[in-house]
């Protein structure tokens, strides 16, 4: 579904990706695991089109978006979730759901999304940075799901949230690839990458240096804990 | 040679600028009045010149002390607003400074300008200009010490640090409101002492001097030289005040036309300013990388000019 | 309970309508280290905001030993000794960590009203800073631009500047959200050795955290206590699991 | 007295048609338009211009030079203010004040600074009678005019999808492409049409007001006080604040003379001292 | 041109030029009525003095500078020095706007070189601001309001509204207007001060019908942008039909034909001079339009005129130092195109001459290019100005 080919990028001077290649399938869920500024959003923003000096291709269903704006890649069918949650404090909760256009074949209704998120069915009038810190991951993540996005590129789409939504969107995410979605996300943590991934890629410094799947990422866990420190 | 009088202008646009620059640059507060500091230096010197026949420098004291005075309330009720609201409060207060002087005619001679203000020293012969600029310099270059002085202190880098990230300022436990007003007070004081240096070198106070254009040309000067450089003040104004006083006598009809196109120029191409521009040049041939952000990095623009002030409440 | 530091009574926040605190009461025990737990938008930031005076409380009253803290600004309540990190990275994008610091030194002193002496004069807390900063381990990063280091080394500096202030009591939000397993074991070891002589408040998410530090948590839900007592307690409190920890172990 | 408070709309329909288009563009795109009065100012010079060289009257005017500004600000749009837009906001305030000092002085130059002469519509030319008293024909059209065309911005931008999206683009334009909007496409019209409501408040003003080259320069710096005692970006703030002032300051011109410079000021002093925000301002969070 | 006293023993002229300068408003409100177009009028009276005396003439070389002084106070002022000192101006001629006027006036007497002010309207000139080496040519505010306001109130209106800007002018014009008024025995009902600038007279239009008693005439001060606002509302509320007449404290050729003849028929106004008000103005009119284009204002004939006047002293005192020229001016009585009976009156340096009351013509009457204005009357150079010189104005 998304290929990878030799992507380096540069914030200025300095090179933060380094001839990464990586390949996601269709329906697969894949981690970036990898330390603290290994670049891994980055990377992301690169497969989204939104950092401009960098360098390699990416395809995706075969098709080479390399070139295309972020807007034209999130019309066939890329959905971001950034670090920051990127939650828009001049519309409401219900307005920050329905802004991004439909982009896949089957999109959640609204009331699906509300009924898998009550926290924002409640608070859908505010004004979406009145949210709760954990309240604002969801409704980033619940709006790219609206949109029906065929592939989602989660950054750190736990962080900051209670044990019992994370597990709760450990079951979003299980049921979105059931559905046929991909899913590439960025986790730092690694049981939880564990329990919802079918594989891994580690990063550090910029480069691939593993990829792995779920077993070798369990057997070796201690191991990368003390290679990576993650 | 620049001519004395125009030397003077210069001398007196510039310190102001250095003053303006101080809240811009360094606090990041775009005041957009600080013609009634100006302006109100300006004519409390010349009030205090011509009923007190006290010598120069007292007068220009006063006034830099009256805007001082002056921008204790006005600045109290400003520095809580942020941004752009606090550029057109600022704008306001400033217009309000300017009716006042124009109604109180008694004291101030309204439109026709307080006029007929003496230059005087002790009996020294100041009438002309060239000994009034040496005489008055030492005030001015005292002026551009006290804002140097400013931002290279340990109150300036609490500035900055208000300008890049109030709600973080605030919780190291600085009273960022009190910074801010210090700060306000400080910059209309020195605009103060530069607008009764004005008033005094040119023998009246106008009503121009407190009219909202005033401010527009200060801030113009500024992002000429450069946000944030501080000479890059004394720059804007000395090529300001030249091509002002070229295009007087050039009999061109639109300076407006002129001074807009280069104002639009720099902000469009030369953000850095003519001061900026040339320190970065310099320091990107010096090897000196320091950190050449190539997209924009987060928070503050590139090039040193004031990040938008927002809150905690701000998205992140 | 005596030897509270900090207490709050019935302190509530309402915003527009929307109760989302409501009527907490805290105790936290001088030199304890206090969990304060909850599902998202339980309340739990929005009373770290009350009670550092980011916001004012529609109701309720917060002490700080014989200090009333009620209503008090911000800088106030930092200057009397609570010193606190933002859940969302809240930094000085242009200058360098050690700046950050050094600033966060000086605050208490005074210096910094001195607009007419040299910045120089701030250079006196560098050794400090740096040391500070080695603490958190961003002694590497001491001298780049703020705004240009990972996400998880401005969670490090939050923390350094938070403790720049040698404060009485300390609220840290989420203090090890987005932070790697080697950088979390990190903080949890510096909590440790800086709690040393005063109190910790924190907001955290992750319960091998909260098990390895917490004297005492709190669990807050839609804006109430819902249970408070010893870590090893409260896990089992069946509420509590339903409500918040779920099936945890299978994450943590 | 009722008839003076009248007047105090019609005078408001002016600052609520200027301030609205104001608000337009700084709620959209975060762009403190210091032009906006030139662009007002070019909206009287363009009718006069069509009718004196062209021959055109009034009619036309009021729908082609709105047209025309506006596909000029969409011009302005794309060639600058986006440039300038991922920066500080102050730029595209320092910006528009550049471009309104160069916009004021092409027209002085060619026109030079007297005002040029601009007659009323002949089917406007009477009076109405309202009533409790009659009125100029023109004014009760200009109040008319402006009341509708504010509602149905405010309806557009508050109801519509198009409102949405523009506020969006408006606070963080590389997420907002990431989710599949461009940007670009949008927020170009919405910036024009801001412009072309200035124009429109120009065209009106014509007929009954000195058609020069300065007329909009101090007249901009009272709308800003409009728009910001409005709460700034507030749509229908703005609106309501445009009418509001225009009969404050018409019957503080009646009964407090002295004060009526600068009462628009020391409202807007109060105002923010009151409600930082502005009286329909969005409050901020914290501090 | 030169220092006093400059220049070598037996040169009669000092540097062997005399230089003129014209310093006004050329980008700014005021540059239609006057601006450039003065510049035109000066060269003129130069070419006219070198034309009447030819090898005669004591100025041999004749230099005209121009400067624009935005209108600022400021700009006027350092432009002024600079003109004398460095481009050696004899002669600086004249700066509206009252406040750029006092500043000049500050530089010629610390220069001691001459300023003959034609565009400002303040009787500080030649009151408590007068020096030696200031000359105020053309009208005042004195001037504007008794011709209008004693000439109207003689012819029957009695009752009057005025409306003033609220500023130095427009309060001077008020204290004046008032005065005059009630010295010819009718009745100021009201005046109200309006914003300045402002764009918005209704308030004060719709007041005025209702004022007890009603006014017979609505007396404004309002000049250039405001003026037409006014005139344009005035018109909307047809007051004139409701018996309320319009008297104008200050217009300018240039006012009536931006708006209109129309807009403005049956208005008013004291006139310091008008082109078509005899032969003689009108052959000079011609002259002038041959060069510049368009009919001249009334600044632009006074600017003709002073610079004349300069030139012509010069020729008496066969020297340019400035104290001869002041004596030459000083009490000097002549009539040329523009000044007419006039005397330079030595105690304050104020130009005395004859003016017009004037109105402006339905747009039916108007038969030629700014053909605008019907002369009702001449005003006598004694009646026109101050009777006496202020007290406050020593030399
Ligand atoms: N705007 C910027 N300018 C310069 N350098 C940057 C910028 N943003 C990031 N970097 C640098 O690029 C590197 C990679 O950053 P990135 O944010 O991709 O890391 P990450 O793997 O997502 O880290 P984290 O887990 O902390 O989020 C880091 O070293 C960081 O310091
Ligand atoms: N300024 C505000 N205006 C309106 N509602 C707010 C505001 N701040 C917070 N809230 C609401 O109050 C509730 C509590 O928010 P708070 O940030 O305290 O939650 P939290 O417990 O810290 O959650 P998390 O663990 O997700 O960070 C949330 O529902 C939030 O939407
Ligand atoms: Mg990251
Ligand atoms: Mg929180």
């Amino acid at each position: 579904m998304l290929r990878v080919a030799g992507l380096s990028a540069w914030y200025g001077e300095a090179r933060v990706l380094r001839e990464v290649s990586l390949e996601v399938g269709r329906g697969e869920i894949v981690t970036l695991v990898g330390r603290n500024g290994a670049g891994k959003t980055t990377l992301l923003r690169c497969l989204m089109g939104l950092h401009a000096r960098r360098d390699g291709t990416v395809t995706l269903s075969g098709t080479d978006i390399t070139r295309l704006p972020a807007h034209r890649r999130a019309r066939l069918g890329l959905g971001y979730v950034p670090d920051d949650r990127g939650i828009y404090s001049t519309l409401t909760v219900e307005e920050n759901l329905t802004l991004p256009p439909v982009a896949g074949p089957d999109p959640w209704p609204l009331a699906k999304v509300y009924e898998t998120f009550p926290r924002l069915a409640e608070r859908r009038g505010f004004p979406g940075t009145k949210l709760s810190g954990g309240e604002q991951q969801m409704l980033a993540l619940a709006r790219v799901l609206r949109t029906g996005a065929r592939l989602l590129l989660c950054d750190e789409p736990t962080e900051g949230l209670s044990p019992l939504i994370v597990q709760q969107i450990g079951g979003i995410l299980r049921e979105v690839k059931r559905q046929g979605t991909t899913v590439l996300l960025i986790e730092q943590n690694v049981h939880f990458a564990a329990t919802v991934a079918d594989r891994h890629y580690l990063l550090a410094e910029g480069r691939i240096v593993e990829s792995l799947d779920n077993d070798e990422m369990r057997a070796r866990e201690h191991e990368l804990l003390d290679y990576l420190g993650i | 040679m620049i001519y004395p009088p125009v030397a003077m202008d210069i001398a007196c646009w510039a310190l102001f600028a250095c003053a303006l620059d101080l809240l811009l640059g360094f606090t990041g507060l775009l005041s957009f009045g600080h013609a009634a500091f100006w302006g109100g230096g300006a004519y409390v010197a010349g009030l205090v010149a011509v009923h007190s026949g006290l010598p120069f420098p007292v007068a220009v004291l006063a006034g830099a002390a009256f805007a001082a005075v002056l921008a204790v309330p006005i600045g109290y009720l400003s520095v809580r607003l942020r941004g752009i609201y606090f550029a057109m409060v600022t704008l306001a207060f400033a217009q309000m400074v300017y009716f006042l002087v124009n109604q109180w005619r008694d004291l101030t001679g309204g439109e026709n300008g307080l006029q007929g203000v003496p230059r005087e020293l002790f009996g020294l012969d100041l009438s002309d200009s060239f000994v009034y600029y040496y005489v008055a310099l030492p005030l001015v270059l005292a002026g551009f010490v006290a804002v140097w002085r400013i931002v290279r202190s340990p109150f300036g880098r609490v500035l900055m640090s208000i300008r890049d990230n109030t709600a973080r300022a605030q919780a190291l436990g600085y009273p960022v409101d009190r910074y801010k007003l210090l700060a306000f007070v400080l910059s209309a004081c020195l605009s103060g002492l530069a607008g009764g240096l004005f008033a005094i070198g040119h023998g009246f106070a106008s009503l121009e001097s407190v009219y909202w254009t005033t401010s527009g040309q200060a801030v113009m000067m500024v992002v000429l030289g450069g946000i944030g450089t501080l000479w890059g003040g004394v720059l804007g104004a000395a090529l300001v005040v030249e091509l002002n006083d070229y295009l007087v006598t050039a009999g061109f009809e639109g300076i407006g036309i002129v001074t807009g196109t280069i104002f639009v120029l720099i902000v469009l191409v030369f953000r850095r300013g003519i001061w900026g521009t040339a320190r970065h040049l310099l320091e990107t041939r010096s090897g000196g990388r320091g950190a050449s952000p190539g997209d924009r990095p987060p928070g503050g623009a590139p090039d040193g000019s004031p990040a938008p002030t927002e809150g905690v409440g701000s998205p992140v | 309970m005596d030897g509270a530091v900090l207490r709050a009574q019935g302190l509530a926040k309402e915003f527009r309508g929307f109760r989302a605190v409501d009527g907490v009461d805290l105790a936290v025990a001088e030199g304890s280290v206090h969990a304060l737990v909850g599902p998202n938008g339980a309340g739990k930031t929005t009373l770290f905001n009350l009670l550092t005076g980011f916001l004012k409380p529609s109701a309720g009253s917060i002490r700080l030993g014989e200090h009333d803290l009620t209503g008090r600004r911000p800088e106030h309540v930092a200057r009397l000794g609570v010193a606190r990190s933002f859940q969302i990275t809240s930094l000085f994008p242009q200058m360098t960590p050690r700046e950050h610091v050094e600033l966060a030194l000086a605050s208490p002193t005074g210096l910094t009203w001195r607009f007419w002496r040299s910045h120089r004069t701030l250079d006196r807390h560098a050794a400090r800073a740096m040391e500070l900063l080695d603490q958190v381990g961003l002694a590497a990063h001491a001298a780049i631009p703020a705004g240009t280091l990972a996400y998880g080394h401005k969670r490090a500096l939050e923390l350094a500047l938070a403790l720049a202030l040698d404060p009485r009591v300390l609220l840290l939000d989420e203090p090890t959200a987005g932070m790697g397993v080697e950088d979390v074991e990190r903080t949890v070891e510096l909590v440790r050795k800086v709690r040393a002589g005063r109190t910790v408040v924190m907001v955290e998410h992750n319960m091998t955290v909260v098990a390895s530090l917490a004297d005492r948590v709190t669990v807050l839900q839609s804006g109430r206590v819902l249970a408070e007592g010893p870590y090893a307690e409260i896990r089992h409190d069946p509420r509590v699991i339903s409500a918040y920890l779920g099936d945890a172990d299978a994450v943590h | 007295m009722l008839q003076q408070a009248f007047n105090g709309l019609v005078g408001g329909a002016f600052y609520a048609l200027l301030a609205l288009g104001l608000a337009v563009i700084f709620g959209m795109l975060g762009v403190v338009n210091f032009a906006h009065g030139a662009f007002y100012m070019l909206g009287a010079f363009g009718s006069y211009v069509l009718l004196d060289s062209f021959g055109v009257n009034f009619w036309v005017a009021l729908v082609a030079v709105p047209v025309v500004l506006g596909l000029a600000g969409v011009a302005l749009e794309r060639l600058f203010i986006r440039r300038l837009a991922p920066l500080d906001p102050l730029y595209n305030f320092l910006f528009t004040f550049g471009l309104a000092l160069i916009l004021q002085d092409l027209v002085k130059r060619e026109y030079g600074v007297q005002s040029q002469p601009y007659p009323r519509p002949a089917l406007l030319d009477g009076t109405v009678d309202l009533g409790l008293f009659t009125y100029p024909a023109y004014q009760v059209f200009v109040l008319a005019l402006s009341v509708v065309v504010c509602a149905a911005v405010w309806l557009v931008l508050t109801r519509t999808r198009l409102g949405m999206i523009v506020r969006a683009a408006t606070e963080r334009p590389e997420l907002t492409r990431a989710l599949g909007i461009d940007v670009g496409r949008w927020v170009t019209p919405v910036f024009g049409f801001g412009i072309a409501l200035a124009g429109l408040a120009g065209v009106l003003a014509a007929p009954m007001r000195a058609v020069n080259p300065l007329m909009g320069a101090d007249l901009i710096i009272t709308v800003f006080a409009v728009v910001v005692i409005g709460g700034l970006g507030s749509i229908f703030g703005s609106v309501a604040a445009g009418f509001a002032i225009g009969l404050v300051s018409a019957l503080g011109n009646l009964y407090v003379p002295a004060l009526s410079q600068t009462l628009v000021f020391i409202l807007m002093a109060a105002v923010l001292l009151w409600r930082p925000a502005g009286l329909f301002g969005r409050e901020e969070s914290l501090s | 041109a030169g220092g006093p006293g400059g220049g070598g023993a037996g040169e009669k002229v000092s540097d062997g030029k005399v230089v003129l300068a014209v310093l006004n408003d050329q980008s700014a409100v005021y540059a239609d009525l006057s601006g450039k177009s003065s510049v035109e009028a000066v060269n003129m009276a130069v070419a006219d003095y070198k034309a009447k005396y030819g090898d005669k003439a004591v100025a041999k070389e004749i230099e005209v500078l121009s400067a624009d002084h935005q209108n600022k106070p400021e700009v006027a002022n350092s432009k002024a020095q600079e003109l004398y000192d460095r481009q050696k101006a004899d002669l600086i001629l004249d700066v509206p706007s009252s406040a750029a006027a006092l500043a000049v006036a500050g530089v010629a007497k610390a220069k001691k070189r001459l300023f003959m002010d034609i565009g400002a309207a303040t009787t500080a000139l030649t009151g408590a601001q007068c020096n030696k080496y200031t000359f105020h040519y053309g009208y005042n505010t004195y001037m504007l309001a008794h011709g209008t306001g004693d000439t109207v109130t003689k012819d029957g209106a009695k009752n009057w509204y005025i409306v003033y800007p609220d500023y130095a002018f427009g309060q001077d014009m008020q204290k004046n207007f008032t005065a005059a008024v009630t010295g010819a025995g009718g009745k100021v009902i009201q005046s109200d001060p309006a914003p300045f600038p402002n764009d918005n007279f209704s308030t004060f239009l719709l007041k005025a019908p209702g004022l007890d008693p009603k006014p017979e005439v609505l007396g404004t001060m309002q000049a250039g942008g405001d003026l037409v606002n006014l005139v344009k509302q005035y018109n909307e509320y047809k007051l004139r039909d409701k018996g309320i007449g319009l008297a104008v404290g200050l217009m300018f050729i240039t006012d009536i034909h931006s708006l209109g003849a129309d807009a403005l028929a049956g208005t008013k106004f004291t006139d310091a001079w008008y082109w078509n008000a005899s032969p003689e103005n009108r052959a000079w009119a011609d002259k002038f339009q041959a060069k510049a284009g368009k009919r001249p204002s009334f600044p632009n004939a006074a600017n003709y005129s002073a610079a004349t006047q300069y030139l012509e002293a010069v020729q008496r005192a066969g020297t340019d130092d400035p104290d001869a020229i002041v004596k030459q001016l000083e009490g000097h009585s002549f009539e040329d195109a523009f000044a007419h009976n006039a005397t330079i009156r030595a105690q304050d340096h104020l130009l005395l001459h004859d003016v017009y009351l004037a109105q402006v013509k339905p747009a039916s009457e108007v038969t030629e290019p700014w053909d605008y204005e019907k002369i009702l009357k001449t005003i006598p150079a004694a009646e026109a100005f101050q009777p006496t010189p202020d007290s406050a104005c020593k030399l």
